[in-house]
């Protein structure tokens, strides 16, 4: 039955992939916001309330 | 009905972004090792598991493939409830799930497509057929993409949480008027007869490594979803410092 | 029948433009908010018109009269744009406002006459100036009856004889018993108004 | 209220070219159509109601995107969400709903029938079709301004609007193409689907104004 | 005029959401298709072709009347006309035409392939249709362009002649339909319309964006 | 470098708004353009920009220096609309009108400092105030340079600061030998302006 290995190799080859690239996304994204973040912190910037900031989501 | 209120409050206390933030902190990295555990152990078992006598090998796309579609439909059904925070509730972190929620759940969708779609090439001769189950999963991913695109087009995230909000509970009602409709329709024009497994007489040898597979992947979703919701709340904090700053400092140049 | 304010707090995109804004507006005066470009001159009027928001506190009408029942539902409100269709001539647009509205208190001829548009009140809207533009938005607020005008830049192109004719206007609204709340950064030659200076974009 | 409907007729015949534009692509889709199913007769009448219903379904997109927009931009919109208390928000979104399909849609259904023929349909498919159409199409014109009252605030909401509503007009297609073969073909029964179509529609009567009202109140900034 | 493409794409995408959503459109209208005619995929392989041609249309028909509109209501127009012994007026609507499709029409020509597998349409069928999309496209936004630039110049009777004008789209469509199934079926050529798909396309490309600047130039007012 | 009229008439709609008109504005110097709504100022300084017909005369720019081919390239238009997108950041616009038209004088940055709005650069236009807006616009003016300025009631809407700031941004130019032409109902606080007062609405 090794003639449909392409398909099964096909199938977990593009979720590995994919996956991959999803949780790449999420990372990177993560590093943008904190060192965003980490630099408005240093020039002295404050958010006015936690809570407001948050709460105009 | 006093009691109603401060119980909500208190429960809506408990969930203000910032406790979530000190929370997932602490709480992300052991879900992580779980997840990577879990997804290891299922896939070892997956490549052990026997072939199917009528699917052969190319049964072990099974392993993927329910787990994704499974997911596909947990995570709108997530994301409806989150609208439902939003619209309701008005709770902050509710449009903050649905936003983080939505890429997650359109990349799963795809892959149950896509695996869906590899595997029906060897079993049915096709890619594709327009059959029930598989036109709604479509539909689905359609919807996700069209929820996504929204909350990409509108920056605002006070107005886009409404707008999108409408939207997923709208198109939740779409769900299962579509897998009724789709019969309807079926009955209408000889459809191409799909073969399917019967879904309740699945041999134990493949059913382990499928709740495996199928635990280790919704551990990975809860897991992004968490980071993406912490990525989403950092987002907005540093898009209301940068207006704080540029402010204080446009009243400096005024005065 | 008093316009009241308290503790109004307005916000855009996050930012909070004014806190803690108490004032009163009784029947038969206006109220001039003025502030420099940025402010939040408008967001107050769209605040009090119920078309956005309000961050905190409350904006009411009192004693409202003449079956209203919501500051919304008895206010007039003229904003930058003067929501009339180009294609629709300025009769057709005033009939349209005035029978949507209701309560008319003026024909539309007697309206276009009082704003010094009697003549061409079959023109295309598009085809108006500036200045003639603003003054059909204002016929607006004469043929349906509202006792709040909110007025954002009112004056906005009139030329000098048209604001002099706009100031008697809103003289008129206000001797009989109306309230103007005008955003404004020219002089509206009126008698009696407070004013409500919003402060530097903050 | 008539003012209103008024208005908005009076400026989709005197402005917009959305009447004409439509029944154009409505004609594009039925030409097309027989190139690409050959000229077999036979097959032509078989799809000629499903086409007539897809040719309708996109043509009424076409400008829908723009049924708020316009009021927006020029600041009409404020006004009208500032009249709810006189009238409810969500009647005036179905009666602009309703000169919208009387200007752009309804010249389709009109126009039906002459296209039916050319499809080389049965008399009875084609009254059936245009009845479909009639009672159906509206239902579109209703989810459509769900579509384009969440997209109002998006210069360009044209082909998001669409995206948002088609998945929701598929019931609405499959019910009308149903009732139309109903008509003709022994087994597939008539009233049932034409039924639940005007059920639908009556439905997005309600709900359609109700979601695009929330939306609207919500977009005003 | 590299800053007038960059900045009509940008428009493109940021007010209507990207790219994706030329791409997901495409993909709801075709998935309205087998609902209409049913999932027989015979017969939704023969239709393929017209199908994805008429996708095709109903994306660039959308948003295209506002292609100077938009520009005419927020003034910039005027400045683009003033620039006019910069940058020629007729290059300007080339590029703005250039940018239009690129935003709205060449995601879906990208997406094509994949609707045609959906469509269980043949490879050969697939790739005749995609080439053919890529060809005949542009001169549906060109010879629309002269339509909005018409409407633009003549308020009310612009209608009338955007309506003389629209149906010159219809030729494009069948000689690009008929070029794709001239791939697959013997009897019809490929060649002979797809060249002439490719000479209609040139012979707007020149033709469209003079009468268009033409029209423009005398509807400042 | 001036500009010249010479009996010049311009028609709407088939009505004549002027005629006869004849001026001369040379570099550095400043017309302002009066008159009642409706007199055709906004007419009059379309004719000049080359996008409407006249109806007689001619107007020119003679001796044009820096390589500009006619009045109409030379020219810079301020109309009451502002030509910006509201989707696209100020600086996305004003980077495209720079590069649109060239000539480059100021960098963006400098030219949004020059009117106040040096920290919001970043926000879509649609998010400004009308003050904020129109502030924008005159920054595209600063971005590419053009020896004449066409305004069309360039102050509408500003506050008190910016039409100071304003103010000098006009000098400025003159100063540099540029020509303005503007049409207004408000004084501009220029120094040497000639008047040109065109006749009641006709
Ligand atoms: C693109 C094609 C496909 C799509 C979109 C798709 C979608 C789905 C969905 C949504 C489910 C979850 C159903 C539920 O739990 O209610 C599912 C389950 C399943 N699918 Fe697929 N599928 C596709 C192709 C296939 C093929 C080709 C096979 C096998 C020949 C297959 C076999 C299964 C099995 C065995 C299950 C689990 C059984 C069950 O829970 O009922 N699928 N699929
Ligand atoms: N839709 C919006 N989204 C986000 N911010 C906005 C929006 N509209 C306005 N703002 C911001 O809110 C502030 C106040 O705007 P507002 O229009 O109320 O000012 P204003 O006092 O009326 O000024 P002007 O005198 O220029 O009319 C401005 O800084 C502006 O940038
Ligand atoms: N597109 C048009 N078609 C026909 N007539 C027009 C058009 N635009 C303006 N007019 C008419 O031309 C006359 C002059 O208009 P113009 O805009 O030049 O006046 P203006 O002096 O600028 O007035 P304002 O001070 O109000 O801006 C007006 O009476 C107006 O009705
Ligand atoms: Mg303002
Ligand atoms: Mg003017």
């Amino acid at each position: 039955m090794s003639n449909h290995a392409g398909f099964i190799l096909a199938a977990y080859g593009v979720s590995f992939i994919a996956l991959a690239i999803l949780i790449g996304w999420i990372f990177v994204d993560q590093r943008t916001q904190r060192q965003a973040l980490q630099e408005l912190e240093l020039r002295g910037v404050r958010r006015r309330s936690e809570a407001k900031t948050d709460g105009a989501s | 009905m006093s009691e109603t209120v401060s119980k909500t409050a208190r429960w809506i206390d408990w969930a203000n972004p910032t406790r979530f933030m000190t929370f997932a902190a602490a709480f992300l990295p052991w879900l992580g090792g779980l997840t990577t555990l879990v997804l290891a152990v299922g896939f070892w078992m997956s490549m052990q598991a026997p072939d199917d006598y009528q699917q052969g090998a190319t049964v072990k796309i099974m392993f993927i493939h329910v787990p994704f579609a499974w997911l596909s439909m947990m995570c709108y059904t997530i994301m409806t409830l989150a609208a439902l925070g939003t619209l309701v509730w008005r709770h902050p972190l509710a449009d903050v799930s649905a936003k983080a929620a939505a890429p997650i759940g359109a990349v799963f969708t795809a892959l149950a497509l896509v695996t869906g779609s590899l595997w029906g090439k060897p079993m049915w001769g096709t890619w594709w057929v327009w059959d029930a189950r598989l036109t709604s999963v479509f539909v689905l991913f359609l919807m996700y993409l069209g929820i996504i695109a929204l909350t990409r087009a509108i920056d605002d995230p006070a107005k886009s949480a409404k707008a999108t909000a409408i939207l997923t509970l709208v198109g939740f009602i779409n769900i299962p008027i579509i897998k009724f409709s789709v019969d309807w329709w079926n009955t209408l024009h000889q459809p191409a007869s799909v073969l399917r497994m019967g879904g309740s007489t699945i041999d134990p040898s493949l059913l382990w490594p499928l709740l495996v597979m199928a635990i280790g992947f919704t551990l990975l979703f809860f897991t992004l979803h968490m980071q993406a919701m912490r990525n989403e709340i950092w987002r907005r904090r540093v898009v209301a410092m940068r207006r704080v700053a540029a402010r204080s400092a446009e009243r400096r140049t005024v005065q | 029948m008093r316009l009241i304010a308290e503790n109004l707090a307005g916000e855009r995109g996050g930012d909070l433009l004014f806190e803690g804004l108490d004032f009163t507006v009784p029947s038969g005066e206006a109220l001039l908010v003025t502030g420099p470009n940025g402010a939040g001159k408008s967001t107050l009027l769209r605040i009090i018109a119920g078309l956005l928001a309000k961050a905190a506190g409350q904006v009411r009408l009192e004693q409202i009269s003449g079956g209203f029942e919501s500051l919304t539902a008895a206010s007039h409100y003229l904003g930058h744009l003067n929501a009339m269709k180009p294609v629709l001539s300025v009769e057709e647009n005033l009939r349209f406002w005035g029978s949507f509205n209701g309560q008319g208190k003026l024909s539309i001829a007697d309206a276009l006459e009082r704003v010094g548009l009697g003549d061409i009140g079959y023109l295309p809207f598009g085809y108006l100036s500036t200045g003639q533009k603003r003054r059909a938005s204002i016929a607006r607020l004469l043929v349906s009856n509202r006792p709040v005008w909110l007025l954002d830049e009112p004056t906005a192109g009139l030329d000098k004889a048209s604001e002099r004719q706009f100031a008697a206007l809103m003289q008129d609204h206000l001797r009989g018993g109306g309230i103007i709340v005008a955003a404004t950064h020219l002089p509206l030659g009126l008698g009696n108004t407070r004013e409500l200076a919003l402060g530097a974009a903050a | 209220m008539g003012a209103l409907f008024i208005r908005d007729i009076r400026l989709g015949l005197r402005a917009g070219g959305g009447v004409l534009i439509g029944i154009l692509f409505f004609l594009a889709v039925i030409t097309v159509v027989p190139f690409g199913v050959g000229p077999d007769l036979k097959l032509l009448a078989r799809i000629g109601a499903a086409m007539l219903w897809i040719g309708a379904l996109l043509a009424t997109l076409l400008g829908l995107d723009r049924l708020f927009q316009a009021d927006r931009d020029d600041g009409s919109l404020d006004l009208l969400i500032m009249a709810s208390e006189r009238h409810m928000l969500a009647l005036t979104v179905l009666i602009k709903c309703l000169a919208h399909w009387t200007v752009s849609v309804l010249p389709l259904v009109v126009a039906s029938p002459l296209l039916g023929l050319f499809m080389n349909m049965e008399p009875a498919a084609i009254g059936a079709t245009t009845l479909t159409l009639l009672v159906g199409t509206p239902a579109i014109t209703l989810i459509g301004a769900v579509g384009a009252a969440v997209a109002v605030s998006l210069p360009r909401g044209g082909l998001l609007v669409s995206v948002i509503i088609l998945p929701l007009t598929v019931p609405v297609l499959i019910f009308g193409v149903s009732a139309s073969y109903g008509a003709v073909e022994d087994p597939a029964p008539f009233l049932a689907p034409f039924l639940i179509l005007a059920a639908i529609t009556l439905f997005f009567a309600v709900l359609g104004p109700l979601a695009a009202a929330a939306a609207l109140k919500s977009s005003a900034d």
